[in-house]
């Protein structure tokens, strides 16, 4: 392949896990090239990558990788900022400046004595940026930076990597997987497949592009919602990128004589609960506050449940208390009509209870996939051939067969969550328990998982999701309920529920929300424009 | 709020070289005395009152332990005071197990005040304008130990509800821990690799590598190394004139030596008592700032009228 | 290859027989003083060798997990006295990674348990003590056959439980005398036979667990990474 | 580690007390030691302590030392006297039984606390090995020669003439024709 990026530019790369964009992207920088075997030339400033001196290198490229955590290399803050510096050999008043500087620039300087453990997941990640613009690069390449941290810290990151573009001319190159927050300020996004540049163009344009290349390519359903709308409903060449411009679109091209969906949103589940919270309260100490405070929550047979809020409301400890791996110190989980603490922990988690934790990398401990599922059967009792059968059956189900050799470790992100996922099925639950499955999964992974979900319902199981991924929520739910202030606040159907919500809604919504009502997914949208039908001076137009 | 803490991390441990080399390189009694007085007194102004009482409560049992122990083992000494199982137990072994003893606790309490006032980050400057390398190191398992704590706990809690070993049981705790450790051993080692690269991506291991430190050596660290220098060397030409010899067998020594050479213990006692005569200068200042600050002006002209 | 000689005369050799004219030298007053300074100097060759070899970032990366390993094991085990997997994961740093890192890994680990147990005069003994137990597990003759055999390994998780043992009861000495006594000496250390015991139990116990696991992931690295 | 420290002490305090047993003695009790009287047939030996080689390497002791209290002019600290001979005994159950009679202080390792497996003199009226340079100590000679066998080892005979000596120079000064030999083993 070959491309070039110019001085200033704002560049996204994208494309399906395994498509070689962290390859690609870890080739521009020489210090993190990986082992292989590697053909052609890559130029920086017209001279050979491989021929800049070292100290150059280190210092005009910059890199910042996915997990915030592995960056971090000392243990203080301001020491943190100054390493890099240091490594150049910069004398100390250079190296104090420049600290500063920054420090100043990212609004560190709060936190500047703080121990860099002490810091936020988002925290963690600005400081890791703030430490490589520290050595002011000419470059900076991001390998998916956001995929570790929640909406509200990722929006941040990424308003911050626009200013730097904007305001200083920094040249940026992103690999990253929600697109949905970079398409409204990238110059050019680049789309790899299978180690390939299949298409390059402006961010307005790449829809239309990619297309007419191919109209069934998976990576059109990882595009912003705005962009997919505008996909399906138009054939013109440049399409909106943020919401405002979506919502201009959808008035000046569609009737609104039909304003609501007629939906055919039947409850299916029986409506016996079958798991029963009533009254939760719980904090992690004595003299520590409330994190639940009076929760109460029932979950029906077959049902699929997101509970969703901001990050650090308690959501994650709501799931653990749930689950039965805290015990709350005042009101009770009823279970199948017995209290949770009635149960014997090894019969819980047999056949019954599975929770997927938001660190799913905690789930394996063996050194290929197949091993660790092997596992499960010393809980199962089972016959080894009834093991095999039934791994064989989930991988099946997950389409993961080709990743039962692989060391967990290797795989990426969204693999990893799918395969913990297959972990957890194993143990034939009824009731599964999913803290942020969609961490670091793209738009068209949230699909499939969506479809597995769905796959799940209909073999009986039940789910409880908590996140904070408005979209996903939208996608799979029976029922949403909002979790703020220790309680949850107000819960409903997808629908009801977010078409009640001024803010906290999905993108789709906050796009059509003007003109029609209930519509919370792009599909939502798509069917009820096509429904509606185009304004007739646009056709006279065209 | 720490008079003493404020100063160069280099001055700090100067400092704590000096007094450690003195408590144990002198045998004399006064010495230790002075010396177990200054790091007490310096303990309880930098720690809690609390763990100060309790520390203190540990260490006393300890002092009495070893100041028994001495006689038991040594039969020098002039004044038998009786036989134990045929050896002869002696005033003077007794003595010299407390000498010991106080030294010992002076030691520890020094040691304990060098830990609250050398945190770890002063303690990496110093260690690494020596060996920097392996002070990367340190700093890195530093940053690692809550980390991976966290992690730990998080494991435990996500190989609990996979359903293996649950029960409460000895064998089953065991068993998961191993798991755990399993888990925290692939995950720790495997992140080290992405960790390496992003300090390699930092340019590290280039050849010319600076040291940067908030620290800035000031005019007063250069004031009081000069003084900690002549304090040491005149203590250090007593110890070798032999001004302080002290001995304990087969007699104690009397303290007419120390009498006459007054002056020199002077010195050791302005040596010990350092750390804690600069935090109360500091309190002192502070009170006296506040006082002028909460002063309004209009009452500080009707004083002058 | 010459210096690395000298490193180990200076460790095996110099300083056994520094401390020994310490003991007849010194043999009174200041012995306590004049042991913690042989203990410091004879940290600081391998450290300074360790400066100056050419870095591999990766090595000192997992080095300090590592050291991070063993601290965070001997809080696990911190209830029961003596019973600590530090040993363990220093001898395997030894054999996967050689002399020096192993002495590394055991000196750092003293230095930095003790902020959480403690610091304190017996700091360098305990980093000497676990840095030497790595250096010779590090040793390319022995560690071959370490990570081999297993009953070597267990013999050298007895020896060094031993090893730590005895010389941890030097520090003991001393600081219930202010001096060396050989006799004295004697005695305690055959009272301190049961921490001896547990050391080595736990050594062994540790090294026996954790050998396959850790040794697997080691290899893992080494060949995916080339380290 | 400092709790290991203190229950390190306690387990020697504990053992010590243990092993050995508490039996206290006053001085007058411990010193008042019963001397067989000398009749015609009983069998003799001859004992004497001295400090001799000392007196020339004055220059050499700590200042404590330097008394006539512990070094006397003479360099006799036990003149050469007679003692009954107990069946089976030992040059070390004479210098015991002899320094407790004249209230000398005596200092030794018991035979368990060593690799020799005999008792090893370390003082003798406050003088201690080492106290006149690395190379001093405590030695015995019987009949004028240089036994081989520690204190404890050596079976006096009828006759025998005993004669502890304090040398500063691993024999050589009390004529000890000098080999690889311990002092004093």
């Amino acid at each position: 392949m070959s491309f070039s990026i110019k001085q200033g530019e704002f560049v996204v790369i994208f494309g399906e896990s395994g498509s070689g964009k962290s390859t690609l992207l870890r080739l521009l920088k020489r210090e993190l090239t990986p082992h292989g075997k590697k053909e052609g030339v890559i130029y920086y400033k017209n001279r050979r990558l491989d021929e800049l001196d070292d100290d150059t290198s280190a210092r005009e490229i910059g890199f910042v990788m996915q997990q915030p955590e592995v960056q971090i290399v000392t243990d203080k803050v301001w020491h943190e900022l100054a390493f890099g510096l240091e490594n150049l050999g910069e004398p100390t008043d250079v190296i104090r400046r420049r600290v500063g500087e920054i420090a100043n620039f990212f609004g560190i300087h709060h936190w500047f004595h703080k121990h860099t453990m002490e810091l936020s997941g988002g925290q963690k990640q600005l400081l890791n940026l703030a430490s490589v613009l520290v050595m002011q690069p000419e470059v900076l390449l991001l390998d998916e930076p956001t995929s570790q941290l929640d909406p509200i810290a990722a929006e941040e990151f990424i308003d911050i990597l626009h200013k730097l573009n904007r305001d200083l001319g920094l040249t940026i190159v992103l690999v990253e997987h929600d697109l949905e927050k970079v398409f409204p300020i990238a110059d050019r996004v680049l789309l790899l497949e299978s180690g390939n540049i299949i298409l390059e163009a402006k961010p307005e344009e790449i829809g239309g592009k990619l297309k007419r290349l191919n109209d069934t390519h998976n990576m059109l359903q990882a595009l912003p919602t705005v962009v997919r709308i505008f996909n399906e409903l138009s054939d013109q060449p440049i399409s909106p990128l943020t919401v405002k411009e979506g919502k201009r679109f959808i008035t000046e091209h569609f009737n609104d004589h039909i304003v609501r969906l007629e939906t055919s949103e039947t409850s299916a589940n029986d409506e016996t609960p079958i798991l029963e919270a009533k009254n939760l309260w719980f904090r992690y100490e004595r003299n520590r506050p409330d994190i639940l405070r009076g929760v109460n929550v029932s979950v029906n047979k077959g049902e699929i449940v997101t509970i969703l809020g901001g990050n650090g409301s308690g959501k994650t400890t709501l799931l653990k208390v749930l689950s039965g791996q805290r015990r709350a110190y005042r009101g009770n989980v009823v279970l199948k009509g017995k209290k949770l603490t009635k149960y014997k922990q090894s019969a819980l988690y047999k056949q019954l209870i599975a929770l997927l934790p938001q660190d799913v990398q905690t789930i394996f401990l063996k050194s290929t996939v197949e091993e660790d599922y092997a596992e499960i059967g010393k809980v199962m009792n089972g016959t080894k051939e009834a093991l095999e059968q039934s791994i064989h059956k989930i991988a099946n189900l997950l389409s993961i067969e080709h990743l039962l050799e692989k060391h967990p470790y290797d795989l990426s992100g969204g693999e990893q969550q799918i395969v913990a996922l297959g972990k957890l099925l194993l143990l034939e639950p009824e009731i599964i328990f999913l803290d942020e499955p969609t961490k670091g999964v793209d738009a068209y992974s949230k699909l499939k998982l969506r479809d597995l979900f769905m796959d799940l319902k209909a073999q009986g199981k039940t789910m409880v999701v908590v996140t904070h991924d408005v979209e996903f929520a939208a996608l799979i739910s029976d029922r949403c309920g909002l979790f703020f202030d220790g309680e949850i606040v107000s819960t409903g159907k997808p629908k009801e529920f977010f078409a009640n919500n001024n803010f906290y809604t999905t993108i789709a919504n906050r796009i059509s929300r003007h003109q029609y009502e209930g519509c919370v997914t792009a599909e939502d949208v798509i069917d009820i424009c096509k429904l509606n039908g185009v304004k007739k001076h646009e056709q006279n137009i065209h | 709020m720490r008079g003493f803490a404020t100063f160069h991390p280099f001055v700090l441990f100067l400092y704590y070289a000096m007094v450690l080399i003195i408590t144990m390189l002198m045998l004399h009694p006064v010495i230790l005395v002075l010396s177990l007085f200054g790091s007490l007194l310096f303990f309880l102004t930098i720690a809690p009152l609390r763990q100060f009482l309790l520390d203190l409560g540990f260490y006393f049992l300890m002092f009495l332990l070893v100041a028994i122990t001495n006689p038991l083992f040594v039969h020098k000494g002039e004044t038998i005071l009786f036989f134990l199982n045929d050896d002869p137990v002696t005033l003077e072994a007794i003595i010299y197990g407390f000498v010991i003893a106080t030294m010992l606790v002076a030691v520890i309490f020094w040691s304990k005040s060098f830990s609250e006032i050398l945190t770890t980050d002063k303690f990496l400057y110093v260690f690494g304008k020596v060996v920097p390398k392996s002070a990367l190191v340190l700093s890195m398992a530093f940053q690692f130990i809550p980390l991976f704590k966290r992690q730990i706990k998080k494991v435990h809690e996500a190989q609990k509800t996979l359903g293996l070993y649950t029960s409460n049981s000895i064998t089953d705790r065991i068993l998961g821990g191993i798991r755990v450790f399993n888990s925290i051993l692939t995950w720790s080692l495997e992140s080290s690799i992405h960790r390496a690269d992003a300090m390699k991506a930092r340019g590290y291991g280039l050849p010319k590598r600076s040291n940067f430190s908030l620290y800035k050596f000031e005019k007063r660290d250069l004031g009081i190394i000069g003084a900690l220098f002549v304090m040491f060397f005149v203590i250090i030409f007593a110890y070798i004139k032999q001004y302080f010899a002290f001995n304990y067998y087969p007699a104690i020594s009397d303290f007419t030596d120390t009498k006459q050479y007054f002056f020199y213990f002077l010195f050791v006692f302005m040596l010990t008592i350092l750390p804690f005569m600069m935090e109360m200068k500091e309190n002192l200042l502070w009170t006296f700032l506040k006082r002028k600050i909460s002063a309004s002006p209009i009452r500080n002209k009707k004083n002058v009228s | 290859m010459n210096k690395t000689f000298i490193n180990k005369l200076i460790v095996l050799g110099v300083i056994p027989v520094l401390v020994l004219s310490g003991l007849f030298v010194f043999q009174d007053r200041s012995f306590i003083l004049i042991s913690l300074l042989i203990a410091v100097l004879a940290l600081l060759p391998i450290f300074l060798s360790f400066e100056k070899k050419e870095a591999n970032i990766r090595r000192m990366v997992t080095l300090a997990t590592l050291v991070t390993l063993s601290v965070v094991g001997r809080f696990i085990f911190a209830a029961i006295p003596g019973f600590q997997p530090v040993t363990a994961i220093v001898v395997i740093s030894a054999i996967f990674f050689g002399s020096e890192a192993g002495f590394m890994v055991g000196a750092l680990s003293a230095l930095i348990s003790n902020i959480y147990f403690g610091q304190g005069p017996w700091t360098p003994f305990q980093m000497f003590a676990w840095g030497l137990i790595g250096f010779i597990a590090g040793h390319p003759k022995w560690s071959l056959r370490l990570k081999e055999n297993r009953l070597h390994l267990v013999l050298y998780g007895v020896f060094a439980g031993m090893m730590y043992s005895l010389m941890m009861d030097v520090w003991t000495v001393m600081s219930l005398d202010g001096t060396f006594n050989f006799s004295r000496y004697v005695t305690i250390a055959a009272l301190a036979l049961p921490f001896m015991a547990v050391y080595a139990v736990s050594n062994v116990v540790f090294l026996l667990l954790a050998i396959k696991p850790v040794g697997e992931k080691l290899e893992r690295l080494k060949t995916k990474y080339g380290m | 580690m400092r709790k290991d420290l203190l229950l390190v002490a306690v387990i020697v305090l504990i053992g010590v007390i243990l092993f050995k047993g508490t039996k206290i003695q006053s001085v007058e009790e411990y010193y008042l030691t019963h001397i067989d009287d000398i009749t015609p047939e009983s069998e003799t030996i001859k004992i004497s302590i001295r400090v001799d080689a000392v007196l020339e390497h004055l220059d050499k002791l700590p200042e404590s030392l330097r008394s006539e209290k512990y070094i006397p002019k003479d360099g006799i600290i036990l003149e050469e006297t007679e003692y009954v001979l107990r069946p089976g005994d030992t040059v070390f159950d004479v210098l015991l039984r002899a320094t407790r009679h004249h209230k000398i202080p005596f200092d030794y390792q018991g035979s368990e606390e060593n690799r020799f497996g005999s008792v090893y003199i370390k003082g003798i009226n406050h003088l201690y090995e080492y106290d006149c340079g690395p190379l001093s100590g405590w030695m015995y000679t019987v009949n004028g020669e240089f036994p081989d066998e520690g204190v404890s080892k050596y079976k006096l005979e009828d006759g025998d003439v005993i004669a502890i000596q304090y040398t500063c120079d691993l024999g050589r000064d009390l004529g000890h024709p000098y080999d690889e030999k311990e002092v004093n083993p």
